[in-house]
């Protein structure tokens, strides 16, 4: 709980700090305040509890992702924060990224429909904004208007689903919907599964599965960089978070009908996202389509939900979201210098800075499943749950896209290593290449010891 | 501990060679190298001797997968662990000087690295470590091809990586597959999944066959899985080439022996018919097209081609001279396939070409490159007294023995062999100077001394076969014990 | 009378809605569109739910409306500036959004039939009572919905405030 | 108030509501398929908002409850908040294009 | 000095002076390299004279140096043996092989690669040695081959010209045609009888025949026969012989008419018991045998390159030897291969002679007259002329006769065909003495002289073994005794007693002798009628007529026929299969992929068309698809 206090104070604290012109100091303060909440997230460590008339609980699990939020919240701020800082309405964005990141924190821990409704809003409200917050670039307002109007109508289907789940169970509290889905399932009325349905779809949208994935490529594409390196990490890992909770607690054994759209939107995720990827030669967009397919990947475990999905989960998330934070934030340092960011301006980056090429090289092979890196773990971990449930079929499909995966990831290697250097020199803040080099460390530390992660 | 120093010394090197300058790290991972090597033929001492709780090593690792960090080194895998530190310091060593400015430290440290994976791939104990080293063995290899490579090393590269990744990942299946049936806590112990994939039904071990097969069969390559193969040794800078054909594509052939054989017996039973009349079609389609080929390193690769499809066919023979002689040959074709690439290599930085017909009358201007060919041409085309040829023997006597028809066939490859490499040496070396060519810088004594060790090699098993195949001729029968149980 | 009047007020509500989504012209729609928010706010007293209905005419007809209409009159967006409708377009939209509906129909046709009866508790509707829910029992949501409405301030003004596009600290 | 309260709702069943709601979630599913104009889209969504508010309130009818109810509270702030955040985007885009036409915004693809 | 060690060291001797000779290269002066090459050779025939000495008496010897092979029960020692066989055969290879490198001094001086030529040839000793001496199957196929490379070695000595590299390499595929052939003969041997000792296979093997023959010894014994066929140059695979004179001539002499050529004879005598067990093989290797001395005899009648003659006698020769083996009569044709050795190495270091003194010219139809000029050189091929032509008292008489006279007993039809094919030989031989010694110089060349001593030397010496090496075998019917034969039979007892042969009365023997010396003469006095006396011996020499001439001098079209059938189309198959089925189907498969990826990407980024609308549809589309689905699953 104390996570969430210190963060809204934080988002507070920031939007005070616009009205008075504080750039030297406040930046080092919001991010001490970062790593105090992150402290202060890990007191609910052993303890299991529930707050607030139970509408938000907390236990070992939403403090790992409390933690993995606030990290990467922390790395975001330290890389990006002097920059944004510098920008108009620089303290209003953090701010923004604050609150969004609270919504987050509801997401993870909620116990009531409410609270995951509002966490979904908070999350989402602020980054409209800032998706559109380069108000003169046609692309960032094309970004915002689209994620606002697709993710507006698919809370309006969440609505729905609520609406419809509160009829069926006339609650919104987790625990008696669960009481009620597990003891009383063959009484429970058809509107039950077709709410659950509808929640799921608009927590589909959120962790862009297809088909509810339009959004994802334009929207990271459009946006300001940085903001979408913000977006396909912590509104990932909240939206996977909160499916995975929501799942836990309205599943029902022996019903097939969630089984089915998780199926169906992981195939589905699996295919387009890797074939689209493919195309494009931005190499946001890239990542972006790479994003639908992870998620694609990530939804795997969820179908049968077994003892330990929620470790699997929390596995591949991380190593999803520290490959694709580090990538963001390369295109975004190459922002800077070269504009827009395609394939093609990571020519040569292998000779004018090896350090970061080798980060970046790190970064890819691990989201294309290459061992010994986190990327493959989680992969490896997704695979042995599908099989172990039965999917074979699933695995298949899923192995033989993830080399379509390798097809486009290694065209990023390939020029940064095989093409003649472009004519602009990139030049990278240190701020930056420390965050990269930590975010790949890590991947390389967890991908070698994955223990680190499962014995929590 | 020594199994496991095998593996961190050449990290460590890989490491401190990044910070030296390109001639330092030639030179430091050179002696890295070397010293590997010492360890080496400590651990083989160790194990001629009987020491051998120092060649077992296991620490617990991801508990959560059950999966240790268990390395060991039997007969088998010795054989191989010699094999890649025999060939290491002379791929090393094979770098020419003035090429400092284009090799750079990492280059080395990718060599030591993809020499510390490939150990491991070579003693792992523990089917997941395993396959991290085995995919760990292409990461480096494809930096290598990916940064000193020749022509559209882009595409090649990308489609060796994808190709091998692919059989990889239906091996990995596999392994799941067979983890999940293991008893309850599960384990990725190799005695446990023995044990279990044993137990399994007739098709499901079929199936698994069919995906464990799938990876080594494109690691090594098994006709028609090869098509990358060509490519990429053409391509691939002359250390990648010696790499990969020298000890990488023995990781295939190994780990049919270790990870196949004895772990699905019944699926051999079905598939490894399959297997055999595969390789063999292999070894007779290589062996045809090598007869055409106007480049030399592809001649050198569709030659390897040929030579690995007779050791698959002889292992899956499931024999013990099958496996022994595969064994040998693994060394052999080796030294022998490395000795090839160098010479290519050589005459590639002479002549500046390696069309066979640009070439010609190079013994004319140094007799002494000639020499060696001959010598490695004699060893790749199995005379006796090279190391070629115990080993081939044994591979075909093993086919024979399985089926007179399919031995005759293989016994096919000795002559469409010696076809083939006569016409390459013969065209290369012999006749009139070509008159297009430059004249011919006169060879180094670090080449020579490079080629006069390989050639002794060769020579030396030839003479001597019984150096490598008392190593593991225990191995073999323990291997065989396990591969045989349930069929008997 | 009241079965009466939920017919009047449904029927109303689903034509002026539909005339939402077809009449060309935005200040009708919108006009139409409050319409609509009024009927819902009859269903809600006829409901029982007093207070949410005063809140509902308040909020929605009274800002968000207004809001509405506020800027379309200072965009001067009245004119109907989409270009003809392609019927195949809005076809496909109507004969789509029907499946949608008969599934949900299909959907809930298994409801029991119950009818809509008064319940021991009367006053869940009042005043008094949603305000101690608020304030016990919903005090998180609540404090979430400040934070969420300070966001969407911050970011509204963010966004609407036109500075100076070159007015950044980098450029001076 | 209280002669409301007392009243039974006679012949109207939570099926009339259920119905209603879905037809006007649909008319508003309806309008954002076939309206192209952001404001109109805006206003679409807030019809389909009131669908979900509409439903929620005879729910909460139904079980006697009050929850359903404040959660409509809830919606109607998150709804004003939405419709604030997508006005000052849409003002800034129309600043931009000179249009509300959605079909404008089509730069970003493939 | 026990056999023992002397076995171990005879054939490490020429290694020896291969590998100092070798790692010397041109550093060595020729004086040296001759010491060192001759000097092992020499003191190699000098312990095989010591070793015929000790199994003169002890029968047999055997060296072990390791244990060569050891997989299962599959156990291969390396390790050598010595009996009268061997014995016999070492003493011919060495002997006549020391007289070759003494020959080479004078013939190769002056050339470039003089060290290398005697590095190959102690090379070719070394494997010969252990071809012989091997004391089982892998041993022998060790030395097997290891002639067929320094064969390759030699024939393509002088490298830088593209035809003599081209014949090399002829040479050595077609002799691995054959290597295959002995493979799968070892395989076979080793399957049936679990062993590779050469001893215990034929021991086994009559134990097996008291209770049945064993269906698969015809197998064993064509594939070794086969192999036979390839070293010793029998059809079908005999053009390589005539392609190797391509090498200098002591390397004709030596490796492809004395020594090496005859190892597939040595391979039957060696398994005679294999070969006894099994008739069938037998009478095809005698038909083999008389097929193939005929169609080179045939041949030979129509050559003008004088080494090329001499190589088509050498095959007709052997396919008299292997009519011999095939007969049974093992020690006739040891007797033989041993005459031959002799008189065919004379002929070829004659011809070396006459070559070496024309400086380079080897066709006869330029030669002539030149007895005068070449005294020595002259008479001792003449010597060896009569030899093979089989004149008492010259060797080849007394070795052809008797095999001849065994044939009479047992087949009638190929001792005439036999007969035929030795008056051939008498024919054309003497067509190439008078062509060459006869008669004026056609193409007048200068300083034409007598070779140098160390070269005639050799020729004085194997012409007198040529003309009394005869009487080793001396026939009992004028009293002799036929030392050879009773030396060899302990090797041959068992097969004898399989197979007695016939005992030819006197009278007999006394007339085959008598037909075939007539013929002989018949022929010679034909070839002088043609050659000498009679018509303009250009016009004779002159381009080919008719049919017969024709097939004749294009050697029956066999290389023709073998470029057709198979080697041309094995390299448009390999061109197909490269071209097509590798690169454009197998790589093509796989590249589809790729481009599959690529195109379906291409194709499908439409469904993000960016348009709002559609992702608006799109995504309800979707949602109603997810409902059905979940529906229609739950259902």
């Amino acid at each position: 709980m104390n996570t969430i206090y210190i963060l809204s104070g934080l988002g507070i604290l920031s939007l005070v700090g616009a009205m008075f012109d504080l750039k030297k100091m406040l930046p080092f303060v919001l991010l001490v305040g970062i790593v105090v909440a992150m402290i202060s997230g890990l007191y609910y460590w052993g303890i299991s509890g529930s707050y607030f008339n139970q509408m938000i609980s907390l236990d070992r699990f939403s403090s790992i992702y409390f933690f993995v939020l606030l990290f990467i919240l922390f790395v975001w701020f330290f890389a990006f924060s002097r920059d944004t800082v510098l920008h108009e309405y620089g303290f209003e964005k953090l701010a923004l990224i604050f609150f969004s990141a609270v919504g987050g924190l509801f997401m993870i821990s909620f116990n009531h429909l409410v609270i995951l409704f509002l966490g979904i809003e908070i999350l989402s409200i602020p980054l409209y904004v800032l998706a559109a917050s380069h108000r003169h670039e046609a692309g960032s307002i094309e970004a915002g208007v689209k994620y606002f109007l697709l993710s507006s109508m698919a809370t309006g289907f969440l609505l729905f689903g609520i609406a419809l789940i509160y009829g069926a169970t006339g609650s919104f509290h987790m625990n008696e919907i669960q009481t009620l889905v597990t003891s009383h399932h063959m009484t429970i009325p058809s509107l039950l599964p077709i709410g659950i349905i509808l929640t799921l779809i608009g927590l589909c949208f959120k962790v862009s599965a297809v088909p509810f994935h339009f959004w994802t490529p334009d929207v990271y594409e459009g946006s300001p960089t940085e903001f979408t390196a913000f977006m396909s990490t912590s509104v990932k890992l909240a939206a996977f978070a909160g499916l995975y909770r929501f799942l836990v607690l309205t599943s029902d054994p022996t019903h097939h009908s969630m089984v089915t759209i998780l199926l169906i939107c992981s195939i589905l995720s699996i295919i387009i996202g890797n074939i689209l990827a493919n195309y494009p030669s931005s190499a946001k967009r890239l990542l972006a389509y790479s994003s639908i397919a992870q998620a694609g990947y990530l939804l795997i475990p969820m179908i049968y939900i077994q003892s330990d999905t929620q470790k699997v989960l929390v596995y591949g998330l991380v190593a999803y979201l520290l490959a694709s934070l580090a990538l963001f934030t390369v295109i975004y340092a190459m922002e800077k210098t070269a504009g827009f960011i395609e394939i093609k301006s990571f020519n040569g980056l292998g000779k004018s800075h090896p350090v970061l090429a080798f980060c970046i090289s790190i970064c890819l092979f691990s989201l294309a499943g290459i061992p010994p890196l986190a990327g493959f773990m989680g992969k490896y971990m997704i695979f042995t749950q599908a099989m172990s449930a039965g999917l074979n079929a699933l695995t298949v499909v899923a192995i033989l896209f993830s080399l379509v995966g390798v097809y486009y990831y290694f065209k990023i290697v390939i020029a940064m290593y095989l093409q003649p250097q472009v004519e602009q020199t990139f030049n990278f803040d240190r701020r930056i290449l420390i965050s990269i080099i930590l975010l790949s460390t890590l991947l390389v530390i967890l991908g070698l010891f994955p223990d680190l992660l499962f014995q929590l | 501990m020594i199994a496991v120093s095998l593996i961190i010394w050449p990290l460590v090197a890989a490491l401190l060679v990044l910070f030296l300058n390109a001639t330092g790290a030639r030179a430091f991972s050179l002696f890295a190298g070397v010293v590997e090597l010492g360890l080496v033929l400590f651990a083989a001492n160790s194990l001629v001797g009987n020491q051998t709780t120092l060649l077992d090593y296991s620490i617990s690792w991801i508990s959560y997968l059950h999966s240790d960090f268990h390395v060991g080194i039997d007969g088998i895998s010795m054989i191989l662990v010699l094999l890649t530190g025999l060939l290491i310091p002379f791929i090393i060593w094979s770098v020419h000087r003035d090429e400092s400015n284009v090799k750079t430290s990492s280059f080395y440290a990718l060599i030591l690295f993809m020499q510390a994976a490939l150990i491991g791939v070579f003693i792992s104990k523990d089917g997941f470590l395993f396959y991290i080293f085995w995919e760990l063995a292409l990461i480096p290899i494809y930096f290598i091809c990916l940064r000193w490579g020749g022509q559209e090393r882009g595409r090649i590269t990308l489609k060796f990586f994808i190709y091998t990744l692919t059989g990889s990942l239906f091996m990995l299946m596999a392994f799941i597959y067979i983890y999940q049936h293991t008893p309850a806590p599960h384990s990725f112990d190799i005695q446990v999944l023995y044990q279990t994939a044993k137990s399994l039904n007739s098709s499901t071990q079929g199936i698994l066959f069919l995906g464990l097969f799938l990876a080594f069969a494109i690691k090594m390559p098994i006709f028609p899985l090869h098509t990358w193969q060509p490519e990429t040794y053409t391509m691939a800078p002359a250390q990648g080439t010696m790499l990969l054909s020298g000890i990488m594509l023995k990781m295939g052939t190994y780990g049919v022996i270790r990870w196949l054989l004895p772990m699905v017996p019944l699926g051999v039973v079905a598939y490894g018919k399959l297997a055999i009349v595969l390789s063999i079609a292999g070894v007779l389609y290589a062996s045809c097209i090598a007869l055409v080929q106007t480049d030399l390193k592809k001649l050198f690769a569709y030659s390897s081609i040929a030579h690995v499809g007779l050791i698959s066919a002889g292992m899956f023979t499931n024999t013990k001279i099958g496996i022994q002689g595969a064994l040998l040959q693994m060394v052999s074709h080796g030294i022998i396939v490395v000795a090839l690439f160098y010479i290519a290599e050589i005459l590639w930085r002479r002549t500046k070409t390696l069309e066979i017909a640009d070439m010609g009358g190079i013994r004319l201007q140094s007799p002494f490159i000639a020499s060696a060919f001959m010598i490695t041409m004699l060893g790749s085309i199995a005379l006796p007294l090279t190391s070629g040829f115990v080993g081939e023997f044994l591979l075909i006597n093993s086919i024979f023995r399985w089926n007179a028809v399919a031995g005759i066939l293989a016994g096919f490859s000795i002559i469409l062999g010696a076809t083939y490499m006569l016409r390459a040496y013969q065209k290369t070396m012999l006749g009139d100077v070509n008159t297009g060519q430059p004249s011919f810088e006169p060879l180094s004594i670090r080449e020579k001394v490079i080629l006069v060790l390989l050639g002794l090699l060769i020579l030396l098993l030839g003479v001597f076969p019984s150096l490598i195949m008392n190593i593991s001729e225990q191995a073999v029968d323990n291997l065989l014990n396990i591969a045989n149980l349930k069929i008997n | 009378m009241i079965t009466a009047s939920f017919y009047f007020l449904s029927l109303l509500a689903i034509v002026s809605a539909l005339m939402v989504i077809f009449l060309r012209t935005p200040v009708y729609n919108v006009i139409l569109l409050v319409i609509t928010f009024f009927c819902i706010a009859c269903h809600y007293l006829l409901l029982g739910a007093t207070f949410l209905a005063v809140s509902h005419v308040i909020v929605y007809a009274g800002a968000i409306m207004v809001l509405l209409l506020y800027t379309l009159m200072m965009l001067n967006l009245n004119k109907a500036d989409e270009p003809n409708r392609i019927p195949r377009q809005m076809i496909f939209g109507i004969v789509v959004a029907g499946i949608l509906g008969m599934i949900l129909f299909g959907a809930i046709s298994r409801i029991d039939n119950n009818q809509i009866n008064i319940t021991a508790n009367g006053q869940i509707g009042g005043v008094k009572n949603l305000g101690k829910f608020m304030l016990k029992e919903y005090l998180l949501p609540f404090e979430a919905v400040s934070i969420l409405l300070l966001a969407a301030m911050a970011g509204a003004v963010m966004l609407g405030k036109t500075k100076d596009p070159n007015q950044t600290i980098e450029s001076k | 108030m209280n002669e409301v309260d007392q009243t039974v709702l006679s012949g109207i069943t939570i099926n009339h509501y259920l119905v209603l709601s879905i037809i006007l979630f649909s008319i508003g599913v309806t309008g954002i398929m076939i309206r192209k104009n952001l404001i109109i889209l805006i206003m679409c969504i807030e019809l389909m908002l009131n669908a979900v508010n509409l439903l929620l309130v005879a729910f909460s009818r139904y079980y006697g409850d009050a929850n359903g109810q404040l959660f409509v509270f809830f919606i109607m702030a998150v709804a004003a908040a939405e419709v604030a955040v997508g006005l000052a985007i849409l003002i800034v885009a129309f600043h931009h294009a000179k249009t509300t036409n959605i079909d404008v915004f089509n730069k970003l693809k493939w | 000095m026990t056999g023992n060690t002397l076995i171990g060291l005879t054939p490490l001797l020429p290694l020896l002076g291969f590998i100092i000779l070798i790692l010397a290269g041109r550093r060595l002066p020729e004086g040296v390299a001759s010491l060192i090459g001759c000097g092992t050779i020499l003191v190699s025939f000098l312990f095989s004279i010591l070793l015929f000495n000790s199994i003169r008496t002890s029968g047999q010897e055997e060296f072990q140096y390791f244990n060569w092979i050891s997989v299962d029960t599959f156990k291969v020692p390396f390790s050598l043996i010595a009996d009268p066989l061997t014995s016999l055969m070492m003493l011919v290879i060495t002997g006549v092989g020391f007289l070759i490198h003494v020959y080479s001094i004078g013939y190769m001086h002056g050339d470039e690669g003089y060290n290398r030529f005697f590095a190959y040839l102690n090379l070719f000793v070394f494997f010969m040695l252990l071809l012989v001496m091997g004391s089982n199957y892998l041993i022998l196929f060790i030395g097997w081959e290891g002639v067929g490379l320094s064969s390759y070695l030699l024939i393509g000595f002088w490298y830088k010209n593209t035809d003599y590299n081209n014949a090399a390499k002829k040479a050595f595929v077609m002799n691995r045609i054959g290597d295959l052939g002995l493979i799968i003969g070892m395989f076979l041997i080793f399957i049936h009888y679990g062993t590779l000792q050469i001893a215990e296979v034929n021991a086994t093997a009559l134990q097996n025949s008291t209770t049945g023959i064993h269906p698969n010894l015809t197998w064993i014994t064509l594939c070794l026969f086969i192999g036979a066929i390839g070293k010793s140059a029998q059809i079908p695979l005999h053009t390589w012989l005539p392609d190797a004179m391509a090498g200098p001539t002591p390397v004709s002499a030596l490796i492809h008419a004395a020594t090496m050529v005859t190892a597939g004879i040595y391979l039957i005598a060696r398994n005679n018991i294999l070969f006894s067990l099994s008739p069938f093989i037998s009478e095809v290797v005698m038909t083999i045998g008389v097929a193939s001395s005929l169609m080179a005899a045939l041949i030979a009648l129509k050559q003008n390159d004088i080494k090329k003659v001499l190589a088509y006698s050498t095959i007709s020769q052997l396919g008299l030897m292997f009519v011999a083996v095939g007969n049974h009569s093992y020690s006739a044709g040891l007797f033989h291969m041993m005459t031959h050795a002799f008189f065919k190495a004379l002929l070829f270091l004659g011809a070396g002679s006459v070559i070496h003194a024309l400086h380079g010219e080897q066709d006869i139809r330029n030669m002539g007259g030149l007895r005068k000029l070449l005294p020595i050189t002259s008479l001792t091929f003449l010597l060896g002329a009569l030899a093979i032509s089989g004149l008492p008292p010259f060797s080849g008489f007394f070795s052809k006769d008797e095999i001849l006279m065994n044939l009479f007993t047992t087949n009638k039809l190929i001792w005439v065909l036999a007969s035929i094919s030795s008056m051939l030989t008498a024919f054309y031989m003497f067509r190439l003495v008078f062509l060459t010694f006869w008669g004026k110089l056609r193409k007048p060349v200068d300083h034409i002289h007598e070779s140098p001593l160390t070269i005639t030397m050799p020729l004085i010496l194997l012409a007198a073994l040529a003309t009394f090496g005869g009487f080793l075998n001396f026939p009992q019917v004028f009293g002799g005794q036929q030392k050879l034969h009773e030396f060899l039979l302990p090797v041959f007892t068992e097969s004898s007693k399989i197979l007695p042969l016939n005992e030819l009365s006197h009278s007999e023997e006394l007339m085959t002798m008598g037909i075939a010396i007539l013929l002989a003469i018949g022929a010679i006095g034909l070839a002088y009628n043609y050659f000498i006396s009679k018509i303009d011996v250009n016009k004779l020499l002159a381009v080919p007529r008719g049919f017969v001439q024709n097939v004749l001098s294009q050697k029956f079209y066999v290389d023709q026929i073998y470029e057709a059938v198979v080697t041309q189309p094995l390299q448009k198959i390999s061109g197909f299969l490269y071209r097509v089925i590798d690169v454009r189907w197998i790589d093509g498969i796989v590249n589809d992929y790729g481009f599959i990826v690529r195109e379906s990407s291409s194709k499908f980024r439409f469904i993000q068309s960016g348009l709002i609308t559609q992702y608006i549809l799109s995504m309800i589309i979707g949602i109603i698809g997810v409902l059905i689905a979940s529906k229609f699953f739950s259902a």
